[in-house]
């Protein structure tokens, strides 16, 4: 594998450590820089309830230019200093890549219109989707999947999206038997071992294409890991110090896209993301309160303290009384948004983000571990690792410890079955051999062909062993 | 009578070596085999059930004191004649076609399996003939879709419609759920019921097949 | 007419006049102190596409059950330090006092269970639709409309609802007449001479009620004005300027609430809710950013600086991704309330009611005339009248007085359109005669009966010539 | 050739006295009295409505337009013969019944009447029945329905239906519009129709009407 990059914080100085601020600020053509003083908002949008199919297509379509004129419309209205729209495709258009194409261009179509007629400043990130699974998956390099990711990776830049982003899936069937049964060393597996190879493959590709047409390499996130233990913890379904040591994990695994070239900002949903900005610097959209729509969170405000953009994750085209539903959440953004940049200019934005902090560290530990100043801590102790492995192995036994020193402290409330899994999570790791070849191939014995197969992911395990 | 506390205790732990201790136990004191599962397995399972439900245990060990079920299961298993297993019926699940969701899906087939219902779980991305095919091969009596999806919930419509195609509709209760799943788009579809979680799933395949 | 009350302010130190405090908190039976420091969320929900009647009733109230199920869970859930959840009455269910009373019961049967079962502190406001209109409307103040108003606030009391409210609609109709012709002087005979006289008649009434129900009268809005006004302008019908004006002097109308003995909260969309706690010292309810389900707004942020409580306006019950929209809201107003409520607690309040300020005052008339500094200025201006009309006169004149100098000193931008306006209103200010007698002669021969019928409101035409 | 700009202005400008100066002036220089109206009058009263429609007038102006409109028509009205006047076709307008809402509607109406469409406002609260009889009564071609609340969208249907039951669904075209109103539930519900605003119904009867 490639050598590891950032083995220092980009943060070291707290006071710099905040919303809107990037140490490698994004500068866009048209002006708009993220990371540069000023936070955005990212309106994400999706489909109601309706069928994707080659009949269904001019409706689809239709759809989503309805959705991006009512955004940009209220963008401008409020005098929104530009924004960011993200489309999220849906399967069938990553399946078809020229169903994502035409998404793309009608998006465009209208922001462009709005930037000529109005100065609307606008930016679009494309999001694929990761289909590398399912029952006729081969190989996740090669075969028909691959190559329709890639096609709309492409076709998308080449259509004009700002933006391209992920949200990848390269070892998600090990984490979800991890989640399921809070198995702390599977889900290493799966993140540092697994994912982080994965990552660095399919990473590499976005930024070639990137660079080929002139368009940003965003960021992933990791949505099918630890936005699946966050719901489930949501849900009672798992502790939440599960989840919570499992963003942190994620870390690694999301951040192995910067190291191939990714330039920001990283995606909404991808709380792991404060990390990676203590890490690397680059900038990163985050969403919490204003993000209800598409699922309830305990880090509604605090999500924000270190937002570059500031996201609903999802909303689908239905109808409110005020509106369409993706108009509606691009006024409340906008208003979270203007609260961020007066108290910057105000001079009052480390107030604004410690009271962002405050208002929900104490009450869940996924929300403590978001807080600025624990970021920084932890990510100290990250960059010491010097493989993916140890420094998720890291990511993981330095979260646990904090957690469990900020309920000594008084600063985080934990209840009895909490505290018992922080142990538990404490001695499976102890009872992890240390090196990683060891550790792989224990976990290939115990792992099925259906959750993990390394022939599918040229998976080389020689050289894992070295 | 025989005690079966320490049994269901045991079941409710996940503490396998003591669920087979127990149940080695009782088939030396020549407890009626049916009665070690019912009452024994079966029992300690339900309160797991239960108490999953009011969220007083966690996914991790409701696996757990699955696993250690089925491992009595297994013990008891050759004293019984064939086919003497108790089944409240069988559920064919799965995440309907163009949807890989699968989390929500094995949760509820989890529970149902837990509460005693035999589970075919098809996996994701399932489109009507496979559920059709599965339906018939297992004798299905419900067959419950997941999804997702805006765009995938319209599949659910179409897995209906095969089966009244096939002629098979009265035969089947129809059960679904996921995020975007509402009681009122069951209604609209001609589902005969929805469920907005696992437990409430189980209820709701309890009623149907009474 | 009894003599007017409140000729000095509740508030003349800005430094007290701030969110979560009013100078005459309502204190609860369950202990909740709405203006006692703490901002709650107030909930308010509607029904999604349905009828109402005998056949659906059933249905009816398992939806308002669905949600307020959904709201207290999650308020418990988010450890909300209590809720305050609003239904505004639909047609049927005044029309129907019996239907309106049933959906008291179930809508605090379940508040009652999240007490009980999970301590959850919560307080129920039904506001009664005030259906005095339409075609078969015999009279003001008897017959069949008015005995079905005061049987559902009544019924509604005795059914266990904490606050009795109303949007009451006295004068309305010329209201309407002076939006659509931007006539300020017919706005004025609405509100400072019907409007003022109808408030006393109907909450003498709704007081008294509440007294014998042992339920606190919180207060009226403008919503059948003002905020017709404020969508007018929004869609750039008629000029903003008209709605900021039009709002303030909706607050002497609204205020005879709490001069016949409203205590407060006032409702929500009243938006010169400002104007009454700056006048009487009562808390107040107001909305902004989280109610855009509801209606686009231009006050998203500087609608907080006051608020005592802090509502989303109105909800139906549809699904959103992340839930049902109730809940989804629910989870919005709880966090923005967070936010607030740290800001308290760290000794940040000015700091952050300064900020929502900024965030809006610059933009739009009807965001300067909330900000706090203004809304004293203002108010010391009205309380000099000695009648409603003189009051509501004044109201409108200080108002453009204080546009005009604001945008002289570049604390607001208004465009060549709406300064032309200002004058114009100025001039029909002028126009008018000064005495009320005079006034109410003229505007009576200048409407036409289906607009205002005097003898439908008992208005006694000598009691105004005195 | 009459030179109409000076008319039209005086419309756009809402001047009751220019208007009625400049109607007077044609007449005695004897223009076509259906010129007069058509291109001075209503030629004004087009602008107004492209004005209003990109934000460029407020209602109030829009009013004024109208009425100095309406004054010049009744000064030329004596010289034309009877019937002659021009109608676009009539359109029957009101808020549904339990629905009180009244000033979308009334502004819906303005702008149509102001584009040469004859406009029966049936008001607010009102019943299917109501409409019917002021279709037959008036020769409506174009039936516009108003509603606010989620609660009497479903009066539409209601309206709609009553239509088809006295078998004049086809004379008809039904529109609907109100905030809670959309494409998704004009189609479901069967209406020929639905626009956002006001100027987008003026649209929608002109091409209905085509
Ligand atoms: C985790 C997740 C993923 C993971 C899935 C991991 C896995 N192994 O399943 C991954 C990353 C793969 C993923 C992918 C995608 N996802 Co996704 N995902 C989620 C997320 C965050 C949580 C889902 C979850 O597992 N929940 C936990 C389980 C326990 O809950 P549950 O599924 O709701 O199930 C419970 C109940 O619903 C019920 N239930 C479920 N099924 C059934 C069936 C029956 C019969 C019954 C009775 C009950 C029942 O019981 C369950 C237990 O209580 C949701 C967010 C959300 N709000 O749900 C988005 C979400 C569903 N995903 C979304 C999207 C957009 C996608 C992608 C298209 C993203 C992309 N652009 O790449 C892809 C599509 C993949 C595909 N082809 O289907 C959107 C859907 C938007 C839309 N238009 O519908 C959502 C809503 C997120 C959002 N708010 O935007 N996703
Ligand atoms: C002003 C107002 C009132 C005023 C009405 C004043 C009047 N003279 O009409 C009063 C106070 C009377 C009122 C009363 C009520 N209201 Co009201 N009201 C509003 C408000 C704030 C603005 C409506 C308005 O006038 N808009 C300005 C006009 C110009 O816009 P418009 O009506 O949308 O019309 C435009 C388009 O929709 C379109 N259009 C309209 N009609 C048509 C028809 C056709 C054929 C076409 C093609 C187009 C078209 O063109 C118009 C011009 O561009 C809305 C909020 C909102 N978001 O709309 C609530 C709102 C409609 N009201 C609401 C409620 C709850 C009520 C009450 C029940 C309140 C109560 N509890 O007492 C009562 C019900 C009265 C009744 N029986 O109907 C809710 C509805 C909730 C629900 N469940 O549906 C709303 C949505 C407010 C909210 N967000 O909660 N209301
Ligand atoms: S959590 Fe939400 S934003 Fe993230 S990938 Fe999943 S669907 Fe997309
Ligand atoms: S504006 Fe909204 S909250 Fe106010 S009365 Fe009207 S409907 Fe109710
Ligand atoms: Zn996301
Ligand atoms: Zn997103
Ligand atoms: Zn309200």
């Amino acid at each position: 594998m490639a050598s590891l990059q950032f083995n220092e914080l980009a943060y070291t100085n707290l006071d710099e450590f905040i919303y809107g601020h990037a140490k490698k600020p994004v500068v866009c053509s048209n002006g708009m820089v993220i990371g540069g003083g000023t936070v955005y908002p990212e309106v994400n949008l999706t489909l109601p309830t309706m069928l994707i199919d080659t009949e269904t297509m001019p409706k689809v379509l239709s759809q989503y230019e309805e959705m991006i004129h009512g955004i940009c419309s209220k963008a401008h209205e409020l005098l929104s200093p530009g924004i960011i729209i993200e489309i999220e495709l849906l399967p069938p258009c990553t399946f078809n890549p020229q169903w994502g194409i035409d998404v793309t261009k009608v998006a465009k179509g209208v922001m462009n219109e709005y930037y000529s007629k109005f100065g609307l400043k606008s930016l679009l990130r494309m999001t694929v989707v990761d289909i590398r699974e399912g029952k006729t998956l081969t190989h996740m390099y090669k075969g028909e999947h691959w190559d329709n990711v890639i096609k709309t990776f492409r076709g998308c830049a080449e259509a004009g999206a700002d933006f391209l982003a992920i949200e990848s899936i390269g070892g998600k069937h090990l984490h979800d038997e991890a989640v399921m049964n809070c198995d702390l060393p599977r889900a290493l597996f799966s993140l540092g071992v697994v994912g982080c190879r994965d990552m660095a493959v399919l990473w590499d590709e976005i930024v070639k294409i990137s660079t080929e047409t002139n368009c940003i390499p965003s960021g992933d996130t990791a949505c099918g890991f630890a936005n699946t233990s966050m719901v489930m913890a949501h849900k009672n379904f798992i502790p939440k110090v599960f989840a919570a040591i499992d963003r942190v994990m994620c870390a690694v695994r999301t951040l192995v896209a910067v190291e191939r070239g990714a330039l920001g900002p990283d995606k909404d949903c991808g709380y792991e993301g404060v990390y990676l900005k203590a890490i690397t610097g680059i900038p990163i959209s985050m969403e919490g309160r204003t993000a209800a729509c598409a699922h309830s969170s305990s880090v509604g405000n605090i999500s924000a303290c270190l937002a570059d953009c500031w996201s609903n994750e999802s909303v689908e085209n239905v109808r409110l009384l005020g509106g369409m539903a993706p108009t509606v959440y691009t006024e409340q953004l906008i208003y979270d948004c203007r609260l961020m940049n007066v108290a910057s200019a105000r001079g009052f934005a480390h107030e604004m983000r410690d009271i962002l902090s405050e208002s929900d560290r104490m009450y869940d530990p996924q929300a403590y571990i978001l807080d600025p100043g624990v970021v920084i801590k932890i990510s100290q102790e990250i960059v010491k690792g010097k493989t993916h492995f140890e420094r998720t192995k890291i990511a993981a036994s330095a979260t646990i410890k904090e957690l469990r020193s900020a309920f000594q402290d008084g600063l985080l409330q934990l209840d009895t079955k909490e505290l018992k899994y922080l142990d538990i999570f404490e001695k499976q790791l102890k009872l992890m051999p240390n090196d990683e070849a060891e550790f792989t191939q224990f976990m290939i014995k115990n792992s099925t062909l259906d959750k993990f197969d390394p022939a599918k992911y040229d998976f080389n395990f020689n050289a894992v062993a070295k | 009578m025989f005690d079966f506390t320490g049994l269901s205790n045991a079941v409710i732990e996940g503490d396998n070596d003591q669920v087979q201790a127990k149940v080695n136990e009782a088939i030396s004191a020549n407890v009626d085999p049916l009665a070690i599962i019912n009452q024994g397995l079966i029992g300690g399972m339900n309160v797991v059930g239960q108490r999953f439900k009011v969220n007083d245990m966690f996914v991790p060990e409701v696996l757990m004191s699955a696993r250690s079920m089925n491992a009595g299961i297994e013990l008891v298993k050759p004293l019984l004649a064939g086919g003497e297993m108790t089944n409240r019926g069988t559920v064919i699940i799965g995440t309907v076609k163009g949807d890989l969701h699968d989390i929500g899906k094995s949760l509820v087939g989890m529970m149902l399996e837990c509460s005693g219902f035999k589970v075919i779980d098809l996996g994701v991305d399932v489109s009507p003939e496979e559920f059709i095919a599965a339906i018939k091969e297992n004798d299905g009596k419900i067959l419950a879709l997941s999804a997702l999806l805006t765009t995938t919930m319209l599949s659910m419509k179409s897995t209906i419609e095969e089966c009244v195609e096939q002629g098979m509709r009265n035969d089947i209760k129809v059960i679904i759920g996921g995020a975007p799943i509402s009681q009122e788009f069951s209604d609209q579809i001609g589902a005969d019921g929805y469920a907005g979680d696992a437990a409430a799933a189980v209820e709701l395949v309890a009623n149907l097949l009474q």
